[in-house]
Order: C-alpha cells, then sequence, then structure tokens
C-alpha cells in the first residue's frame, strides 16, 4: 500500500512537471526559452515517471522483476546523459543558425 | 489491445500524415514524419505487435529519419509552388485517392470485426503455429520461430532482397573516384563538438552490446536478427554523425561492408546448403543435431535459427553501414552529414 | 455505433492510404511523393497488423515455465497472430533497403538537373530534347 | 493500479497532443525538431507504461530502450544539419548551390 502511494506521488509529480513543459512549450516567446523548457522539464519528468514505474515494478520482489527494474533504471540512465546532450546539441544548432534571442524592450515590434 | 489508446493513437497518427505533406519544408517534412514512425511503433506495441514494434522504432523512427536527413542534406530543402501548366495533376491525385478510398470504404463492410478472435485470418494456419511451435522448435517467442524457422525461406530472400537494395545504392551513387581507404582516424576533421563526441563515445560501446544482446535473446523476448543489425547499424551511424565519417570508414571500411554484407547471407544459406547436404530439405534445420553433439532435433532447430539471426545480422548491419555513407556523402565516401 | 467500433480501425488505414497515393500522385517534390510512397506502405502494415489483434490476448511469445510438463496447455486464443508479424517485420526492413535507393535515385537526378521539382525536371527534358532533335537533324542536313 | 497507469498513459497522449501542435506548427524548423525530441522521450515512457499494462513489462523495456537510443540518434543528426548549412528557411537552394556561390 505504502509503494503504492509512492509510486502515485511519483508519477503524479512527473504528469506535473510535464505539463509544466509542454505550457512552456506552447507559451513561451521564443525558441531559447522553450528549449529551456523542454530540456529541463522533459528530463526531470521523464527520471520521476520511470523511476515510478521501476518502483511499481518491485511489487513481487524476486530476481526477474529485480533485473526488469534495473533495465528501466537503464533506461533512465541513458536519458540523463542523452537529454542533455541532445539539448545542447538543438540549442548549438539554433545558435549557429542565427536565431535572435527575444528582448523584453523589443516586445512591440516582436 | 488496448481501446482507447489505440484511437487516440490513431487520431494522432492521421494528423500527422496530413502535416506531412502540407508541410513546406523537406526538413520539416523529415521531422514530422520521424514522429509518425515513432507514434506507428507504439501503435504497434498496443495492438501487441512487439517484435514489429521493435523494427519500427529501429528502422522507422531511427534509420529511415536520418536517412531522410542525409538526402536532404545533399540535395535542395526547398519545396517549389507548382507551375501552372501542371496544375491538372492535383485534381488527377484527388480523383485516384477518392476512388481508392470508396472502394475500400465500400469493402471494409465485408472486413471481419477489428480484434475479432475467429477472424479468417486467425482461424487456419496461426493457431498450429502458435500451439506447437514451442514443442518444435523450443522457442518461446513464436514471432522468431516462424520467421526463421516455418518461413524460413521467405526470410531467406528477404536478407537478399535487403542485400540487392544496399548493391543497388551503392552501384547507383558509387561511381565517382574515391579515395582509397587508407583514411585512418582523423579526430581533428569536420565541426568539432567535444560534448557531443564525449557522450557518444561513451554510450557506443554500450549500445552496441546491447544490440547484440538484442541478437542472441530474440529467442526470449522481442528482438532478433533484423532489429539487432539495425541496431548496430545505427551505432556506427551515431559515430560517422558525431565525429566524422571517415573515422567510421577507417574502421569499417566500404570493402569490408561489401565483404561482411556477403557473408551474412552466405551463412544464411550455409545453413540451409548444409541440411541439404545431410540428407534432409533446404532450411531444413532438425537434421543438425548429427552435426552438434548432444543435441535432439528440437534444440537443433533452436541453435540453427539463432545461426540464421546472427546471419541476417551481419547483413543488415553491413547493409545499413553502406547506404549511409553513400547516400550522406553523395558517393564520395569523404564528407558526411 | 457497433459498427463504428469493429471497423474504425480499418477506416483510419484507409484514409492513410488515401493520403499517401494523393502524396504520390499529385505532389510535386520528389522526396514528397517518397514521403508518400512511405505512408502508403505503412497504411498496409497497419491493415496487417490489425488483423492479427486479438480481443483479451496478450504478446505472442510464450510466458516462462508454460508448455512444459502436462499441466500446461497453449491455447491459440491467448495469443496475437504472430503470423501477420512475422510477414509486416521483414516488410518494414525491405521498406528501408527501398527507401535508401528510391533517395540515392533522388539524390543522383538532383546532381544532373539541380532541381527535385518533377515539373521542372521535365522541362529541361523537353528543352533537351529539342536541342538534340535540332542537332540530329542539321546533322542530317550536313550529310547531305 | 492498472486503470491508473491507463489514465497516466492518456493524461500524456493528451499533452503530446499539445506538443503536436508546435511540431507541425512551430515558427522555426528548430522548434519541430523540440517538439519531436520530446514526443520521442514521452513515447519510450509510454512504451513501459503499454508493457505495465500488458502485464509483461519484461518484454517491452527492451524496446523502450532502443527507442531512447534511435530518439538520441536521430536529434544529434538534425542539429548536425544546421553545421552545415546554417540556415534556418529553405531558402538557399542546397548544398551544391551553397559551394558553388563560395
Amino acid at each position: 500500500m505504502l509503494l503504492n502511494i509512492v509510486v502515485i506521488t511519483l508519477t503524479g509529480l512527473g504528469l506535473f512537471f510535464f505539463l509544466a513543459t509542454t505550457v512552456g512549450i506552447l507559451r513561451f516567446p521564443d525558441f531559447y526559452t522553450r528549449m529551456h523548457a523542454a530540456g529541463k522539464g522533459d528530463t526531470i519528468s521523464s527520471l520521476l515517471i520511470l523511476l515510478g514505474l521501476a518502483l511499481y515494478n518491485l511489487h513481487h520482489l524476486s530476481l526477474s522483476t529485480a533485473l526488469v527494474s534495473i533495465k528501466i533504471m537503464m533506461i533512465l540512465v541513458f536519458f540523463f546523459m542523452a537529454s542533455p546532450t541532445a539539448t545542447h546539441a538543438i540549442i548549438d544548432a539554433g545558435y549557429e543558425s542565427q536565431i535572435e534571442p527575444w528582448h523584453n524592450d523589443e516586445e512591440e515590434q516582436a | 489491445m488496448i481501446w482507447s489508446f489505440d484511437l487516440l493513437i490513431l487520431l494522432f497518427m492521421v494528423i500527422c500524415a496530413f502535416f506531412v505533406i502540407q508541410v513546406k519544408d523537406l526538413l520539416g517534412a523529415a521531422i514530422v514524419f520521424g514522429v509518425y514512425s515513432f507514434l506507428m511503433c507504439l501503435l504497434w506495441t498496443e495492438m501487441g505487435a512487439v517484435d514489429v514494434a521493435f523494427t519500427e522504432a529501429a528502422v522507422g523512427a531511427g534509420v529511415s529519419t536520418v536517412l531522410f536527413i542525409a538526402a536532404v542534406h545533399r540535395s535542395s530543402r526547398q519545396v517549389k509552388p507548382r507551375k501552372r501548366w501542371r496544375r491538372p495533376n492535383k485534381a488527377v491525385g484527388l480523383i485516384a485517392a477518392g476512388l481508392l478510398g470508396g472502394v475500400l470504404f465500400y469493402a471494409s463492410v465485408d472486413f471481419p470485426d477489428w480484434a475479432d478472435p475467429s477472424s479468417p485470418a486467425s482461424t487456419h494456419l496461426s493457431p498450429y503455429f502458435i500451439t506447437e511451435a514451442l514443442a518444435d522448435t523450443s522457442v518461446p517467442n513464436l514471432v522468431t520461430a516462424v520467421l526463421a524457422d516455418y518461413r524460413s525461406f521467405d526470410t531467406l530472400f528477404e536478407t537478399a532482397v535487403i542485400f540487392v537494395a544496399g548493391m543497388a545504392v551503392f552501384m547507383i551513387l558509387g561511381q565517382k573516384t574515391k579515395e582509397s581507404a587508407q583514411v585512418g582516424i582523423d579526430l581533428t576533421g569536420g565541426y568539432e563538438d567535444t560534448i557531443i563526441r564525449v557522450v557518444s563515445r561513451a554510450l557506443v560501446p554500450f549500445m552496441q552490446i546491447f544490440a547484440l544482446y538484442v541478437v542472441g535473446h530474440g529467442h526470449h523476448s522481442p528482438g532478433g536478427g533484423f532489429q539487432g543489425g539495425v541496431l548496430l547499424g545505427a551505432t556506427f551511424v551515431l559515430l560517422a554523425i558525431s565525429f566524422d565519417l571517415k573515422m567510421v570508414l577507417g574502421r569499417m571500411s566500404e570493402k569490408k561492408n561489401l565483404l561482411l554484407a556477403n557473408t551474412g547471407v552466405l551463412l544464411y544459406s550455409g545453413i540451409g546448403v548444409l541440411s541439404l547436404l545431410l540428407g534432409a530439405n533446404f532450411l531444413d534445420y532438425s537434421i543438425l543435431h548429427t552435426l552438434l553433439p548432444s543435441t535432439g532435433p528440437v534444440v537443433a532447430r533452436s541453435h540453427a535459427i539463432l545461426g540464421v539471426e546472427i546471419g541476417v545480422a551481419i547483413t543488415v548491419m553491413a547493409i545499413i553501414i553502406l547506404i549511409y555513407t553513400n547516400l550522406s556523402s553523395g558517393g564520395t565516401n569523404e564528407k558526411g552529414l | 455505433m457497433e459498427l463504428l467500433i469493429s471497423s474504425y480501425n480499418y477506416w483510419i488505414y484507409i484514409i492513410l492510404m488515401m493520403i499517401g497515393l494523393y502524396a504520390m500522385l499529385a505532389k510535386n517534390n520528389l522526396i514528397k511523393k517518397i514521403i508518400g510512397m512511405s505512408i502508403f506502405q505503412t497504411a498496409i502494415i497497419v491493415f496487417y497488423v490489425s488483423i492479427s489483434a486479438k480481443k483479451d490476448a496478450t504478446i505472442p511469445i510464450i510466458e516462462h515455465g508454460k508448455g512444459h510438463g502436462h499441466s500446461a496447455v497453449i491455447s491459440a486464443m491467448d495469443y496475437a497472430n504472430p503470423l501477420p508479424h512475422v510477414l509486416m517485420l521483414t516488410a518494414i526492413v525491405v521498406s528501408v533497403g527501398t527507401l535508401g535507393v528510391a533517395l540515392a535515385l533522388a539524390q543522383k537526378i538532383y546532381d544532373r538537373y539541380k532541381t527535385l521539382e518533377e515539373d521542372e525536371i521535365l522541362e529541361q527534358l523537353q528543352e533537351q530534347a529539342v536541342s538534340d532533335s535540332v542537332m540530329t537533324s542539321s546533322g542530317c542536313d550536313n550529310d547531305k | 493500479m492498472v486503470d491508473f497507469f491507463m489514465t497516466v498513459g492518456i493524461v500524456l497522449f493528451l499533452l503530446l497532443f499539445l506538443i503536436l501542435h508546435r511540431t507541425v506548427m512551430g515558427p522555426t524548423i528548430i522548434d519541430r525538431i523540440m517538439g519531436a525530441n520530446v514526443i520521442g522521450t514521452k513515447t519510450a515512457i509510454l512504451l513501459v507504461i503499454i508493457g505495465l499494462i500488458y502485464g509483461r513489462v519484461e518484454m517491452f523495456v527492451d524496446i523502450a530502450l532502443a527507442y531512447a537510443m534511435l530518439n538520441f540518434i536521430v536529434t544529434i543528426a538534425v542539429s548536425r544539419y544546421f553545421m552545415h548549412h546554417k540556415n534556418l528557411r529553405p531558402s538557399g537552394y542546397g548544398l551544391i548551390h551553397k559551394e558553388k556561390n563560395e
């Protein structure tokens, strides 16, 4: 029962962060700020949801379920290495192709 | 199958497909097509076709998007508006698509209900595969058993088709003069991005081990030769993207690739010929137990399936690398994506 | 309503197929045409995988420990139909091969005509044909 | 608990619809890449959730892992395109043309 509460909390938090990511991606004014929301929120929400799933999988603790949980953690570790790299690559691509950052005082022109 | 997911994914897919053909920028179209393939993979998983989903994840979402990007990189990205004198084409397209849709909608009334267990497709041959495959081949993954044992002849020629496709790309693009394969490992050429390089160099060995696991574990979980081969090829594509085409070609030269592509098909058909020589039919693996010590005919089939999968994986890997290197460099093998 | 639930899957595959065919016929750009071809292929794969789905069936991999011994009997109703999966698995891998060939051909066309638009290529081909015929006819005149 | 994961999956789908809006409409091409990357990451999670709903998650984690890898490769490949071309809109006419101009 306690495990279920932990799982629901983790997954719900993950969904909350992903909701924030979505709002950021839709509402932020320019590419760099949107990428900020996407890069951070996406990674943390994936982390929390996958952690919840891995814990839920340990309901019937045995060697095989532990192995599956370790595999889910491997996905998590992969995300932790790959997602920031991908974010860096996308930001770099935008910077190289000269996207102008958004300035507050130019709001009327933009 | 999960009803609610199915409807959502299908709606998602129709939106994606509509926008793929509407986007005016070819790179954008390639990216939206990648998203379409991601969703396609989810659809297969949700319908229970895990092996198909694995293949789609590796091929559709990964490699074919990279191939589209490579082709757009070597050609143009622009879609020009059509000139006036060819306008009737649009009407022809609409009429043909409408006709096809009308005929198929009319025919869909006669289709069996979706997910009906007693539909004709699931009643004649497939119950035999489901109930007997484990006893016949001792392979729990029914898709692997049917792929590499019952329908082995078909799979042999599918592998040959991939081999021929790779050869065709090589013949179409590889006509230009090439530098000989002495290029070596050049870490300084091309655009340098330390973060991407370090991360890909750290990840690639683990990805390759995972790909080998996929090839070897295809008997018990989704996976097998096609999926593992594509994943192995994709790791080399990642190296070629994050470092340099020459770095990959220094390790996997074109000659080596061609040799490997041949070896895979040869391994597959060699197992078939071996069973022919031992007195059974072509690709009838159960006779191989006379060669393998302390195995019965059933386990021999399981071992031979592994051998066949390895052959498929080698060919698919070599052909994926061959297509990528030729396509991204325009056949010159000098500068890639 | 029953008709809708029992066959919406098929209808959506028909819609995807129509989109693919329209892109293949009406789009001017060669890469767009190739994308249309891929959509058409995936529509066919949706159809095949749809007919392999079964209600309340699990994935076609037999659980560990089942089928051995006398107690466990494998029932065909419990597993999705593996045969269409096999056919489509190879079809997907072959489709990446054909995609490679198609893209290689498109690249070769671009190298030669410097465009990927169908009408511009046709224009260039017609100009070339006209100039060729002029050349050959003048060549014939010279011979006479 | 399966119902809970079903709900999580459906909520994820509905949020992905919003991100798909950015992917297909995005003002620049790089917004599309960003949307595709987010959709790819969440698809890997949805694969694990589908596995839990089927009750056989050990068969699905391999697919999710392969999926995460290829999503990474695609994102790196698209961003590398801009290292060569550096133009946001498809105005220049490809690589060959550009080399000629230089």
